[in-house]
């Protein structure tokens, strides 16, 4: 299973898709992830794929094509605004 | 070496942090706190004209990640300043106007490594730290963009030599 | 605008001062606090070698000019930031290690005029206000000299724009 | 009357001389008061001498020139340690 997280905005336009999804070979990068939700969360995609938005992987950020395996936590990270 | 570095919903004393930092003795001689508090408008500095009236702030966070990142934020200070101890505190939940949200105190030898110390990492902090804020403005609610002045105040240090 | 300037004997509680500024309220986003402490040794930044053990700090002032010479700095603060309020409490007498000279707190809408603000009062504070320290070190008493690196802390104002 | 005040190290070095002197037009301004210490504390008028000690009228920064009137306060100040 990969275990997907989306916050600030994100969150929202998430707010109705599955969290843990199989994982499998075809899921394998957060690219994939975000290309594969176009399909049912066009706006959601759309926003995935502002420049500013990064993607952490087990709490590290990486690379979009960073190689996701099972068990993974995928996360998905707006522009923060703390302080 | 002090470092004290929380994610909390609960409020802060910072009569409180004060004493703590203040309680390093050896070579203490200058103590800086920023403490950052919930306006009661939302407004932009680089959008002089936008202010609306804010109800509620609801500050999220990625658990774990974050203390992580102010961990790395309090590493980099380090390296950069001579201090003596170095206190974090970020609330998350609900807050109201006038709450406080933030506190970075900083303890030095010298008061120039504590004023930049502590701008260092509310400027990081700003700006790396996995927070999101969410307002109640005129009884709508909305997620905040970042600003362009929090990013040209963390992209400020990248030129300044450690000094 | 809240202004309160202080030059007395007795101890500051920087909780209570800090929460005097906190009710001011409206548009109030940051608040800077910095206190100086007496360190337990005299050292001097162009010095390195230089550190002696201190036991006690005198602090001696010229009454009435120093009230009018820090309301003069603060003054000047506000005309270079946008600040919501100033506090200045600065202590005379017989000093020990590990207590607190001087605190400077300053609120404001936005941290960075805090900040700055707070870091200039300090400064000019150094440098322009009549007070004098004379230190026991070693067993001996003797008037500390004025050191370098606040002249240059201080001139360092001269060349920014305000901001 | 005039009425002098020294401080820091100046206090000491001073600590002997009498504080209220009578005004006298041959002693109208710091300067001249400087010099006529000389005759009797010379290491106090050679302290006073240096370039960053500042001299006060009325608690307000003046020249070493500047003109004095009967029932000021003259005040000899070193350079500043606070803070």
């Amino acid at each position: 299973m990969l275990n997907l997280l989306f916050f600030g905005r994100l969150g929202d336009l998430a707010s109705g898709i599955d969290k843990a999804i199989p994982y499998h070979i075809d899921l394998a990068t957060p690219l994939a992830i975000r290309n594969k939700l176009a399909e049912q969360h066009p706006l959601l995609t759309k926003e995935l794929s502002e420049p500013q938005v990064l993607v952490s992987v087990n709490k590290m950020i990486v690379k979009w094509d960073h190689p996701l395996f099972d068990g993974d936590e995928v996360a998905f990270l707006p522009p923060v605004t703390g302080g | 070496m002090s470092i004290s570095i929380s994610v909390q919903a609960k409020d802060f004393d910072l009569g409180a942090e004060y004493d703590r930092l203040r309680s390093i003795g050896d070579g203490l001689g200058a103590i800086v706190t920023f403490t950052g508090l919930v306006r009661d408008f939302e407004s932009r500095p680089e959008e002089p004209q936008y202010s609306r009236k804010l109800t509620t702030l609801t500050l999220q966070h990625y658990p774990e990640m974050t203390e992580r990142l102010l961990s790395d934020i309090v590493e980099q200070a380090l390296t950069r300043w001579s201090l003596l101890g170095v206190t974090v505190i970020h609330r998350i939940g609900s807050l109201s106007p006038n709450d406080q949200i933030v506190l970075v105190g900083v303890a030095s030898t010298h008061r120039h490594d504590a004023f930049q110390a502590a701008e260092f990492v509310m400027d990081y902090l700003k700006t790396r730290a996995t927070f999101w804020k969410k307002a109640h403005v005129d009884g709508q609610e909305q997620w905040l963009d970042a600003k362009h002045s929090d990013a040209n105040a963390a992209a400020r240090w990248d030129d300044i030599k450690h000094d």
